[in-house]
């Protein structure tokens, strides 16, 4: 039905390039999408995906040469304002939301209604209250952006381009801040918009999502076209083998004995609150341990961890390593201890984008290489960052790259090995594979396992349940500040997608709570 | 009536002339009134700021005022407002339209005395520079003065008189520094005030220009120091008298509030050319008294 | 199921309470400053026995009155994360503008307008440079700082120039129902921008880029107009700033005109909560802030201070509003 | 196979050339003003004939020498994202200090360490200010803009204080191998500065908290100890400035020293590519855009242009030169 060839495709892109100053992101690039399907956009990080997205919606211009049509006719976006009026809608990978604004003067940014020649904000509000009930917001219009959780921000940003009668919807990686339970809420909504005919390109990294949703899915490498699989044609290794150009051979890495290798307690929280999204956690962390943090978004998983490390400031709890307690109430405490944190956000709080590749890993370390007078031991730093961008296989032309200029993936390795070089006892990982691609993705599988082997504890949390329940060994679930339940390891529940769900909407009970 | 209360309102409480002034004004009014409240501000050369301050002077009810004014014509509308409210103001060291009485230093004459020394000490024959300050009356008189000397003999040959040396040691340094290098030859210089013309002397001895010498206007006691050191290239200032100004000032606003009109609108205080031969006898702007 | 609804209720309560209390912090940050304002007042009342007397109320709001017009536009730069340099010297340009243009026999009247003129087309020409060729608002209205100075000396060629008669006197020293006009002017000033900001499309756009300004672009705002309109306006604001100096001093001098009034300015506007990184702030708070700078200054000579201690205490008095009201306001953003 | 290698091959050598470009853009943003500055040294030589001579360049060397201290401190300092509008005042009380030291019978260069002292302390006002309590620094440093501007006027309670028998006066006259003794401290701190920026954990802890202030502390960075850091560092550059200038003029006086020096300052910053959201710049670019500015005003001069151009046009080269550099490196991150 979709791929019917007698249908005239609502977007085609041909011939499309993109230079930026030393990178060929694009060359001759092609697309075609129909409307009333939804188009995955599949590629490694650095493919090019969000550069080709970023064309379409006038954010960037293509070279010259290309040629770009709507429903037959051959049209040129010369801008954000020109690609809105002809019905396309995009929502980024990086959210671009005024945060100083209320949600509805964002979904009505850049045409906002009036009368007489005054905003009506009452109206805003008013008319986009649907839309937000629609998606289940649970926040409403007037409420002030920066209030609002990354998973919640990605909501209004949806609300947003559903309001403004899209034709051509472009999600970039939309569920990367979304647990399940959201995602699935996202996906009826999908379905729903693809049946009004709107025509919706996919970009993301999830394959399990991929299958479910798409109709047809296109495949980027290195800046070049590869090819487009149909519905029937879609499979994991096609997909892959296209993706990556080489089979990969076991995704969800996991060579450690989850029973063997784990060892004693290495971390124990004990009593953990804030007063207000944390109440209340305690749980024990062994050594040779992947635990996995479930629960839906804004159960407080983020919060805990940052208490844990002492970004916050916490109301009541204690936090033992190896049964001795430490006193941890700045994150500089933490590091010393040999705690290190993987933030969820990670332009915001992880990384210095206008800093090279080679600074950002060294950036918690160069304090015990250096010498005399904290000198900077740059030859080590160098050596340190050439190791690590061959260890994470980084795509990057060198060190002294500024990490601004990486795609999302790589970002994310930039950010991960620099915690590495800390040689942590205890990883603390918040949502470690957001926007990362397959290949990468299985990389930091590896990682961990090795990690895991090596006799550290890793903590990781996770909206993405295949990973969940891939890669740990126990999970923990919490809900409302509260950890609620426990699968896996020695409970003797296995874990599964439908346990933790059940645990985390707080529908069943198949254990005791945790310590 | 009682003097209580007095407003100064001045160009920058941190030039020393205007501090001597402001001591002068105190300690003539302590005189008559040991209990007397004096509030010498500076308005940093703002006219809006003086005007500010005027009008705050009226609220906190002075019972004078003295001013150095922005500008000898602007000021008026200021002044006038005062002497609605019943408060006499007396403009001191520039003159003031529409204030009761002006008692300032004859500038004109300061300038011509400055360079008319110029003018002897080069037998009337030289190129010259004149390194100019801001635009404010006093400094505009006394450049007047020196053109008009320099004028009538026509053997001065003015170089440069369009360069603000800000008034102060290190515009003066700066910008003698550039007028050195831009004219190979300067005879003599003539700076608005000392501190230029200390700066240009220090510029002149570290470019080891000494075939200069400079004169100036104020008689400040820094140029008493220079006067008395031979090495130094400043040869003559036209001195002024803040503190006999104040005073004179004070007792003819005295005056006012009892009634009694000042025998002239403008008293002009003739200047003195102070040298390195009649140092010794110059009494100085700090002395006590 | 039930329990899960109920869960949902609480949640949107609870966003309800968290909303509430964004909204209540924006009032204090609105309002932050207006109990240092009333402290400062009873404080000089209490040692002067004048201040609160309406004669001084009257002063104090009129000298007031030129920074609170030159701190509006200077809201609006910052609010877009930029900053205006340049608006003393805009004001001491337009003065001149407005002194000269009074002169014209018969129609003296035109100073206003060309004043304002010459104002906007600063403000424009400092706009250009930040919206077509991206140069940081910093260095372009430090250039203009500095050019346009020279421009209002060359204007009266270094002389004052005044007129005694001035056709639109009435405007610096007139009275309408006992209140100053420049005090109304002022007023007015603030209410117009107040409406731009919070009641027009435009205000939406100028808290949108200062926000997040590849936002604002990506959602087709023409971010270079707003850009455009904001130094424009900081530019017409100090070209009435300058008529209102005119009228008032019945002279202008292109030296002593305006020096350093950005300080004040800026001081007004950053005292008031407007965050310096954009997109953040109101002009109430402007308003407050540029209150506190003038009853300061007139405070001061009011209780007798010296002149020297005048700068130590109001220095003083800056960093402890603004610090009294970061620690009130703990956990608010950074601004 | 063999496809895959050389494809491999090929990706390092595409690699090795987007190094190479990475690099030299680097270079280009740090040396980026370095055409516009030997421009108008050609310029100025065409005109008056004299620009290149040995004794002019020691002057503008000299002159440029006081500036260029301040920027450094001043480079560190916008780094991090701040600002301090405060180093003027710091310097006139410094050189209150100097002078006033060096009157000290028989140990007069004790004005030195002293003055050096008085700014370190404002410095770390300063720092304090923004570190502990989170004040803006716009907001804090003005306003010890304010107040250190009344100490330094109360110190020497509002007169010049002068001493020809300055025992340090060789900093200001003296020479070594016919370089000034200016020239070599202002070059001395433009080189310390770079080792503290480019070769030492604090200098990476600059230019990160400068760049993402919240990953600087959640990755452990002391960030209070950054900002103390930058501010004392820049206060004490001040208070070197003042003995720079004590030294050079024998004399100091509080109000008429330091007037607007932070403004040359940070243009210097500017000037030479340092953001001004922090986290991007370097050090050289500083001594560059110092050298502009000390270029443009003995250049002026000695082409005989008058105060009042002088003006204008030194507003306009600044406005022009950092346009045509933002024309240049087009696409580059907007400061
Ligand atoms: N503004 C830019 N300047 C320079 N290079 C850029 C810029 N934006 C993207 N690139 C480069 O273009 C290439 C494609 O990037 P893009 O963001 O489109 O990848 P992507 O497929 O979306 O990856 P991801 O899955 O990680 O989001 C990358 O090599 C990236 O480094
Ligand atoms: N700055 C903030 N101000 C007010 N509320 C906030 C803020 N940040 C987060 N919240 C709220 O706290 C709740 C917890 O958010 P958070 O996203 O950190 O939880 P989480 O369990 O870590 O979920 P996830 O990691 O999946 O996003 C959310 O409901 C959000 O609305
Ligand atoms: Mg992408
Ligand atoms: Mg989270």
């Amino acid at each position: 039905m979709p791929s019917a060839p007698e249908t005239t495709p609502i977007l085609e892109m041909r011939g499309i390039s993109k230079t930026f100053p030393g990178v060929k992101a694009l060359a001759n690039v092609e697309l075609t999408v129909y409307p009333g399907e939804v188009h995955a956009l599949m590629g490694e990080n650095g493919a090019g995906k969000s550069t080709l997205m970023k064309i379409l919606s006038g954010a960037y211009r293509a070279d010259a040469g290309g040629e770009l049509r709507i429903n037959g006719e051959v049209i040129h976006i010369d801008g954000p304002l020109s690609a809105k009026t002809k019905g396309i809608a995009v929502i980024y990978q990086e959210l671009s939301l005024s945060p100083n604004l209320t949600v509805a003067e964002n979904i009505y940014l850049g045409r906002e209604l009036s009368a007489g020649g005054q905003v009506d904000r009452a109206r805003m509000r008013a008319e986009c209250k649907g839309v937000l009930d629609r998606l289940g917001a649970t926040f409403g219009p007037g409420t002030v952006v920066s209030t609002l959780s990354i998973a919640e921000r990605q909501m209004v940003e949806i609300a947003r381009a559903i309001h403004a009668n899209a034709r051509i919807l472009v999600m970039d990686e939309p569920t990367t801040a979304l647990s399940s339970r959201e995602t699935d809420k996202l996906f009826d909504l999908i379905r729903t918009l693809r049946a009004d005919g709107l025509a919706i390109i996919y970009i993301s990294h999830r394959m399990a999502e991929v299958y479910e949703l798409a109709d047809r899915c296109s495949v980027l490498r290195d800046g070049s076209y590869v090819g487009t699989l149909t519905r029937d044609e879609l499979s994991a290794e096609k997909l892959v083998k296209m993706m990556v150009g080489r089979d990969l051979s076991k995704f969800y890495k996991k060579d450690h004995d989850a029973q063997g290798s784990r060892g004693e307690v290495i971390l124990s929280v004990r009593d953990m609150s804030d007063g207000h999204r944390v109440r209340g956690c305690s749980f024990d962390l062994h050594r040779g341990e992947v635990l996995c943090l479930a629960g839906l978004v804004g159960s407080g998983r983020s919060e805990l961890a940052r208490l844990i490390y002492g970004a916050d400031s916490r109301k009541t709890g204690t936090v033992a390593l190896d049964g001795k307690p430490v006193d941890i109430n700045r994150p500089i405490q933490a590091v010393d201890a040999g705690i290190v944190y993987l933030t969820e956000d990670r332009k915001g709080q992880g990384l210095f984008l206008d800093m090279t590749v080679q600074e950002n890993i060294n950036l918690q370390v160069i304090g015990r290489d250096a010498g005399k007078g904290g000198i900077l031991n740059l030859k080590k730093a160098r050596v340190r960052a050439v190791d690590a961008i061959k260890a994470l296989s980084i795509r990057v032309a060198g060190p002294i790259v500024e990490v601004g200029s990486l795609s999302g993936g790589n970002q994310q390795k930039v950010l991960l090995s620099r915690l590495l070089e800390t040689r942590p006892r205890v990883l603390i990982l918040d949502e470690p594979t957001r926007g990362v691609d397959i290949g990468a993705k299985s990389e930091i599988y590896r990682i961990i396992d090795d990690l895991v082997k090596a006799g550290v504890g890793v903590l990781v949390i996770s909206s993405e349940m295949p990973e969940v329940v891939g890669i740990a060994d126990r999970v923990l679930v919490m809900r409302e500040g509260h950890i609620v339940g426990e699968v896996g390891g020695t409970t003797g529940v296995a874990i599964t997608q439908e346990n933790i769900i059940a645990l985390a909407a707080g529908l069943a009970h198949p254990s005791a709570p945790a310590a | 009536k009682d003097l209580n209360k007095i407003g100064i309102s001045l160009g920058s409480m941190g030039n020393p002339f205007f501090v001597a002034l402001a001591n002068g004004a105190t300690n003539k009014a302590k005189e008559v009134n040991p209990n007397v409240e004096v509030t010498a501000l500076g308005y940093d050369y703002d006219m809006n700021k003086q005007f500010t301050q005027i009008d705050n002077f009226i609220a906190a009810g002075v019972d004078l005022i003295l001013l150095n004014p922005a500008d000898p014509k602007a000021v008026a509308p200021a002044i006038a407002r005062a002497q609605a409210a019943g408060i006499p103001v007396v403009a001191v060291d520039t003159a003031a339209e529409g204030a009761d009485a002006t008692v300032t230093t004859d500038n004109v004459q300061a300038g011509e005395i400055a360079c008319q020394f110029i003018v002897d000490k080069l037998g009337g024959k030289g190129d010259v520079v004149i390194v100019n300050g801001p635009q404010v009356s006093s400094v505009i008189d006394r450049v007047v003065g020196c053109k008009k000397v320099f004028g009538a003999n026509s053997g001065i040959n003015v170089l440069s008189d369009d360069q603000d040396a800000k008034g102060s040691r290190d515009g003066g340094l700066n910008v003698m520094q550039s007028l050195l290098t831009r004219f190979e030859k300067i005879d003599a210089v003539f700076a608005i005030n000392d501190p230029t013309g200390i700066g240009a002397s220090l510029a002149s001895k570290q470019a080891n220009r000494t075939n200069l010498f400079i004169t100036a206007v104020d008689g400040a006691p820094d140029i008493e120091a220079e006067l008395k050191d031979s090495s130094s290239l400043v040869l003559a200032s036209s001195s002024q008298d803040p503190y006999a100004m104040a005073q004179l000032a004070t007792q003819i606003g005295i005056d006012l509030l009892n009634g009694k009109k000042p025998e002239q609108q403008v008293t002009l205080m003739p200047s003195k050319l102070v040298t390195r031969d009649n140092i010794a006898d110059y009494k100085g702007w700090t002395a006590a008294r | 199921m039930s329990q899960e609804t109920s869960s949902a209720a609480e949640l949107s309560r609870e966003k309800a309470a968290a909303n509430r209390q964004v909204f209540i912090q924006q009032i204090i940050r609105t309002v932050g400053m207006l109990p240092i304002l009333i402290l400062l007042g009873i404080a000089f009342q209490l040692m002067s026995g004048r201040f609160f007397s309406p004669q001084n109320l009257s002063i104090v709001t009129q000298q007031a009155s030129i920074n609170t017009v030159l701190a509006c536009g200077m809201t609006a730069v910052i609010l877009t994360g930029g900053i205006d340099l340049s608006v003393g010297s805009i004001l001491a340009a337009s003065a001149m503008v407005a002194v000269m243009g009074s002169l014209v026999p018969d129609m003296g009247m035109i100073g206003i307008p060309l004043a304002l003129f010459a104002g906007l087309v600063f403000g424009l020409i400092n706009g250009s440079l930040v919206a077509f060729i991206g140069l940081p608002p910093f260095i372009s209205t430090l250039g203009s700082l500095t050019a346009v100075r020279g421009v209002a000396r060359l204007l009266g060629n270094d002389t004052t120039v005044f007129n005694s008669h001035m056709p639109f006197a009435f405007i610096g020293n007139g009275y309408i129902f006992g209140v100053p006009w420049l005090v109304i002017i002022a007023f007015l000033s603030v209410i117009v921008t107040w409406i731009i900001l919070r009641r027009t499309v435009l205000g939406v756009h100028i808290y949108a880029t200062g926000g997040n300004e590849s936002a604002a672009r990506l959602s087709g705002i023409k971010v270079w107009a707003v850009f455009l309109f904001v130094y424009g306006f900081s530019g017409l604001m100090a070209g009435l700033g300058g008529v209102m100096s005119a009228a008032r001093l019945f002279a202008a001098n292109g030296t002593q005109l305006g020096q350093s009034y950005e300080l004040d300015a800026i001081a007004a506007v950053i005292l008031g909560g407007t965050s310096f990184t954009g997109g953040v702030g109101s002009i109430w708070g402007t308003l407050i802030g540029a209150l506190i700078i003038a009853v300061l200054s007139n405070g001061l000579v009011l209780v007798g201070v010296s002149d020297i201690w005048q700068y130590i205490i109001k220095g003083l008095v800056i960093i402890i509003a603004v610090a009294l009201d970061r620690v009130r306001s703990q956990g608010g953003a950074r601004t």
